[in-house]
């Protein structure tokens, strides 16, 4: 292992994450989370991002309590390519050298932190799920999942410099506490030759291959929907959502959704933040593929249905005449009517 | 004949299976062994007691590496209704020192064992390949079809272990339609308890050492079966095992009576608290003697379930296919210095079977399936009788003992009437003869 | 060609179960099998070889019973396996991990030829990191490129490929040259059942051992000792418990309730 | 003790199951509609069978069979093959 001198390492740095001129919700989530350990620490919480057009983003990030703003704007940078990323974060980290490096465990932030953490030779903890100052250390405690969410682990990383944890969205709250910012602007000289990867194409719309695991919000019709036609209702309140559909074993054997969409033991494990259970009556092998959501609605005619003991919110009633009404109802709430 | 890949190919890597393979290998024998399951044992469901005598003649002290339970020290015997149980049984220092009786085993980790030495020995292991059906040239079987592509292997021989469903024997016309009344299902849990429990529920002093209880009676409302408890290491093996005919009668769903069993007053304290940790189920032919098929046609052998090789009187199963597995090994050995596999020479394999403790033994309870076919109460009313008369001598209520016995001996007279008594001793005799 | 898979052999994690009172996982009897998304890294790669030609390698770090790992990967068609295997590898977080690793491919590479395409699975499921596959491309600084779920085109006299990857919004194709570094989707293909000829072959052909003595590795890069992440603690979760019914006159009244309770999850969301 | 349910139990057996082919079937489904016992929806120890009235057939859930042939033994219109090698139950302890 390499030693460093960790004594030069200072502050907390919260990777912002963008995509079609939009900055991710998580970037946010952490930069609020930041400013806890920042606080711990006697630091400061700064932001830190690389693209094309990015200035535009700081105004954000210093209304999410960012001091410093660090960014490198180069039109090569347009679009996500791992290692022109890679190679400029690096070069900002290794010239700044902050103590703690946060990232959003999304499919961008997985595939970047780890390159980045290979190249400065330091500790990563992917996918946490909690962190924390240690009092005594000041090191930075990072608490994740492993095992499908039946073990939690502890990770810290004593010795080296930063300490990165990608962290999964919406664990934590953004909220806002202004600051006034400074946009320190970087410079990295590309050698365009060493690059040899592009993007050709970009496909937006979403195939009949889904990956449960991205969304947040998931709404899930089992048996009890009654009919391949029903199962409509369930997408129609995940749209409302914007959430997506999943299914249950007998809904999927009875030919209402296809097994892609099939979560539980034999089909994918979700852990999203509402999890709505429809018609599902919940056995143990559904569970083990939900039951590390966050908060789980359950609607049901079976008042003894399984699912109910692990719901945060039970209903007992026809999801049929649940359903259109709850959708109905979401719509006007969250401002879609 | 056209093409050979191998010497022998052996269907079925379970007891059987294995221990034919060893044999051979061992002789230096081009062997392989061909299992459906990810790996030997993971199909593989019993009781839980294997005995050691046939494996110790075949890896000596196998007992001292391979993964075992317990050695059996206490063997019980219940005679049980909905309320009570009447026990006997046999405990005996004897089993409790080296070469020892019995173990209790778990199969899935027993049959790794047991393949790994079957490896070392130089027989080649093939998982997750199903046969599918002889290969037939000329009259005579030269090899096997797999479900796999490019699936087919030839051979001088084949020794089919594969198991009570033997699709085999079956498509060679060697073993006829089996009946659901010579077929029982057992279901089995094993539950897991801390050692200690394990020793204190069982009144063992040491944790190596083993109970076995075999439980019959009245509780089965008239079907035939068995249910045992066996003791493991940090767990207990329980389970049941009824004749299907009798399942369908009885519109009797077999995990709602494995469930009653384990709530049975009798057995519940010896499992209460513990955590199910796997839930099994099987066929076990117990057809006896009578369904034992013609075990063998020009270039191919049956062994183990396959053949219907169970002893289910004295639930043994496993050590007859070990034997038969060694014996159809021995048998290939003697035909290949003549390099003549045709069934008269491999008739002789059915003939060394005849000799050996395994079909004497099943051909002395030959009439036993039929009889308790015949005569269902003979598992129910005796036995009641014998619960309610040891349940009278020992009730203390004021009544004299002579008019106890008087009473005891009037019920025996009621229930069966001394005439009845005597053809039905009379039956079981002549069965058994 | 040349293709190498990196493979790990975990604990069925689908089959292991938690003890609430003593808050640990329980493994006994749990089998040991080829990680899941891996096995479609090396169905890929036969495929691959099967269209192209050449050779696929298999490599899988861990202890001498990961060895079934290796001889499984060889069933479904892989040529060359090896186990990398030391003691000295013992406590290794990723970072140790993809060091240990990319030091046994170039040995790999030293014997086999130079490699066109490494592929791993996006991440294993026991530990669920999805680190090592992108610290082993960054060491040998190939591109990376994580998530996939399609080879479109592979040009072997250009060394170009053309891959779908999976992306938060959808998908993106991507053109990339060879050498490059794949971690893959369970979507990229279905499992083949393999010929039989596979089987006999894996069941027949040992599984070659690498070690800190016939590789170029050093110690003072692996293991506990020398990875910079430490586990401080392992803890199981708490058990679900049962929640709240919500009850009321109307439907409407119920799902008024619901929303009440859950705008405060929809608001860190951003969905109100 | 606390009775348990199938399904429970079920859920502690590996499977690796098979999502391309079905190792079980019924050769003439017309006979379930007239079967009085419909014995298969009972003695399977895995409930792998149940009798669909709205459709009038009986679903196989084969995803939980044990591989124990009862009902091959119990019923001469099912259909039983082995799962593909590999695929099915694969016990821990045994």
């Amino acid at each position: 292992m390499i030693k460093q001198d960790i004594s030069k390492y200072k502050h907390v740095w919260v990777f912002i994450e963008h995509e079609n001129g939009e900055v991710a919700r998580v970037s946010f989530e952490l930069l609020t989370k930041a400013r806890e350990l920042a606080k711990d620490l006697g630091c400061e919480v700064h932001a830190f991002t690389v693209g094309d057009k990015v200035k535009q983003f700081a105004d954000e990030v210093f209304k999410y309590g960012a001091k410093k703003f660090f960014i490198i704007e180069d039109p090569f940078l347009k679009d996500y390519i791992t290692e022109p990323y890679r190679d400029a974060i690096v070069h900002m980290i290794d010239k700044h050298k902050p103590e703690v490096v946060l990232i959003g465990a999304t499919t961008l932030g997985r595939d970047l932190a780890g390159t980045i953490a290979t190249v400065l030779q330091t500790g990563l903890t992917a996918d946490t799920t909690g962190l924390d100052i240690d009092p005594k250390t000041k090191n930075l405690l990072m608490t994740r999942p492993t095992f499908g969410g039946n073990l939690m682990a502890t990770i810290f990383c004593p010795d080296n410099r930063p300490q990165m944890s990608t962290s999964r969205p919406g664990v934590y709250k953004a909220i806002e506490e202004p600051v006034k910012g400074e946009v320190i602007k970087e410079k990295f000289e590309f050698d365009k030759s060493k690059y040899t990867k592009q993007i050709i194409e970009k496909i937006i719309e979403e195939g009949e291959k889904v990956n449960l695991g991205f969304y947040d919000i998931i709404v899930s019709g089992g048996f009890g929907m009654g009919s391949k036609d029903n199962m409509k209702l369930v997408q129609e309140l995940a749209d409302v959502l914007g959430g997506t559909w999943a299914a249950s074993r007998k809904a999927v054997q009875s030919g209402w959704a296809p097994q892609t969409r099939q979560v539980g033991q034999t089909g994918q494990t979700v852990h999203p933040k509402i999890y709505i259970a429809c018609g599902i009556s919940g056995a143990i092998q559904h569970q083990a593929g939900m039951k590390s959501s966050e908060v789980i609605i359950a609607i049901n005619k079976d008042p003894d249905a399984p699912i109910f003991e692990i719901a945060t919110y039970g209903i007992v009633g026809d999801v049929v005449e649940v359903l259109p009404k709850m959708t109905q109802m979401f719509k006007e709430k969250l401002g879609k009517a | 004949m056209s093409k050979k890949d191998f010497d022998v190919i052996v269907v079925g890597a379970g007891p059987a299976g294995m221990a034919a393979a060893y044999v051979l290998a061992k002789a230096g024998v081009d062997v392989i062994v061909i299992e459906r399951g990810k790996f030997p044992g993971s199909k593989n469901v019993m009781g839980g007691i294997f005995y050691r005598k046939p494996m110790d003649d075949l890896i000596p002290e196998f007992y001292k590496e391979a993964p075992i339970e317990r050695h059996i020290v206490e063997q019980r015997m219940w005679l049980m209704d909905d309320v009570s149980h009447f026990s006997m049984g046999i405990k005996t220092q004897k089993h409790n020192s080296e070469p020892y009786n019995c173990f209790s085993v778990l199969r899935a980790q027993f049959d790794k064992w047991f393949s790994k030495k079957v490896i070392e020995a130089g027989a080649l292991l093939i998982n997750e390949t199903v046969v599918t059906e002889p290969i037939i040239e000329n009259g005579k079987v030269v090899g096997v079809r797999t479900d796999r592509p490019q699936g087919d292997l030839y051979a001088d021989c084949v020794i089919a272990a594969d198991g009570v469903q033997s699709f085999l024997a079956k498509s060679l016309g060697l073993r006829k339609k089996i009946t659901p009344n010579k077929v029982a299902l057992g279901v089995k849990e094993i539950i897991g308890l801390s050692e200690e429990q394990v020793n204190d529920r069982f009144g063992i002093k040491d944790s190596n050492e083993g109970v076995t209880i075999e439980i019959t009676g009245p509780f089965l409302k008239g079907m035939e079966g068995m249910a045992w408890v066996y003791t493991n290491k940090n767990s207990v093996s329980i389970g049941i095992g009824v004749i299907i005919d009798d399942l369908i009668n009885h519109n009797m769903n077999p995990n709602d009576l494995l469930e009653s069993l384990k709530n049975h007053s009798s057995v519940l304290p010896l499992i209460e608290g513990g955590e199910t940790r796997e839930y099994l189920a099987h066929v076990i032919p117990e057809g006896g003697y009578k369904s034992v098929p013609k075990m063998y046609t020009d270039g191919f052998m049956v062994a183990g379930d396959a053949a219907m090789l169970v002893d289910s009187i004295h639930r043994e199963g496993s050590n007859l296919a070990v034997e038969s597995g060694k014996l159809a090994a021995r048998t290939y050995l003697e035909a290949k210095e003549s390099g003549d596999f045709s069934e008269k020479t491999l008739s002789r394999y059915q003939e060394k079977l005849e000799e050996t403790y395994i079909l004497q033994d099943l051909r002395y309870y030959r009439n036993l399936p039929e009889l308790l076919e015949e005569k269902r109460y003979l598992l129910t009313e005796y036995p009641q009788f014998l619960i309610d008369a040891m349940t009278e001598i020992y009730t203390v209520d004021g009544v004299p003992k002579p008019e106890k016995f008087k009473k005891i001996k009037g019920e025996l007279k009621s229930r069966f009437g001394y005439i009845g008594l005597a053809k039905d001793l009379y039956t079981i005799w002549r069965k058994l003869r | 060609m040349h293709f190498l898979v990196f493979i790990k052999q975990v604990p069925d994690a689908a089959q292991v179960r938690v003890d609430y009172e003593t808050g640990t996982l329980i493994r006994e009897g749990v089998p040991a099998i080829i990680n899941p998304f891996d096995k479609h890294a090396i169905e890929a790669a036969v495929r691959l070889k099967d269209q192209f030609g050449g050779k696929v390698s298999v490599v899988c770090m861990g202890p001498p019973m990961a060895e079934d790992a290796l001889k499984e990967a060889m069933s479904m068609g892989v040529d060359k396996a090896f186990l990398l295997s030391d003691r000295i590898f013992a406590g290794s977080d990723t970072l140790a991990t993809s060091y240990a690793l990319w030091a046994a491919a170039k040995q790999i590479i030293k014997e086999e030829g130079p490699v066109d395409i490494f592929f791993a699975g996006k991440q294993a499921i026991d530990g669920d990191t999805a680190q090592t596959g992108p610290g082993i491309a960054t060491r040998f600084n190939v591109p990376l490129i994580t998530y996939v779920v399609d080879v479109k085109k592979l040009d072997p006299e250009k060394k170009t490929v053309e891959l779908v990857r999976l992306v938060e919004s959808g998908q993106e194709v991507i053109q990339t040259t060879m050498p490059c570094f794949l971690t893959v989707e369970e979507e990229l293909n279905t499992l083949s059942y393999a010929p039989l000829p596979y089987l006999i072959r894996a069941a027949k052909t040992p599984v070659k051992v690498l070690n800190s003595k016939n590789t170029e590795i050093e110690a003072e890069y692996c293991g506990l000792k020398n990875s910079p992440t430490k586990v401080r603690k392992a803890f199981t979760p708490p058990k679900r418990e049962r929640g709240e019914m919500i009850e009321g006159d109307s439907v409407d009244s119920i799902i008024n309730q619901l929303y009440e309770k859950i705008q405060p999850v929809l608001k860190t969301m951003g969905k109100v | 003790m606390k009775k348990l349910r199938i399904e429970d139990k079920l859920y502690l057996v590996g499977y690796n199951v098979d999502h391309e082919y079905s190792h079980l079937g019924i050769s003439d489904p017309e006979v379930c509609k007239t079967c009085e016992k419909k014995q298969c929806t009972y003695v399977c120890p895995a409930s792998v069978y149940s009798w669909d009235e709205k459709e009038q057939k009986i679903n196989i859930n084969y995803d939980a069979c044990l591989e124990c042939g009862t009902c091959r033994f119990a019923c001469d219109y099912i259909t039983w093959k082995y799962p593909r090698g590999g695929f099915g139950v694969a016990y821990k302890f045994g």
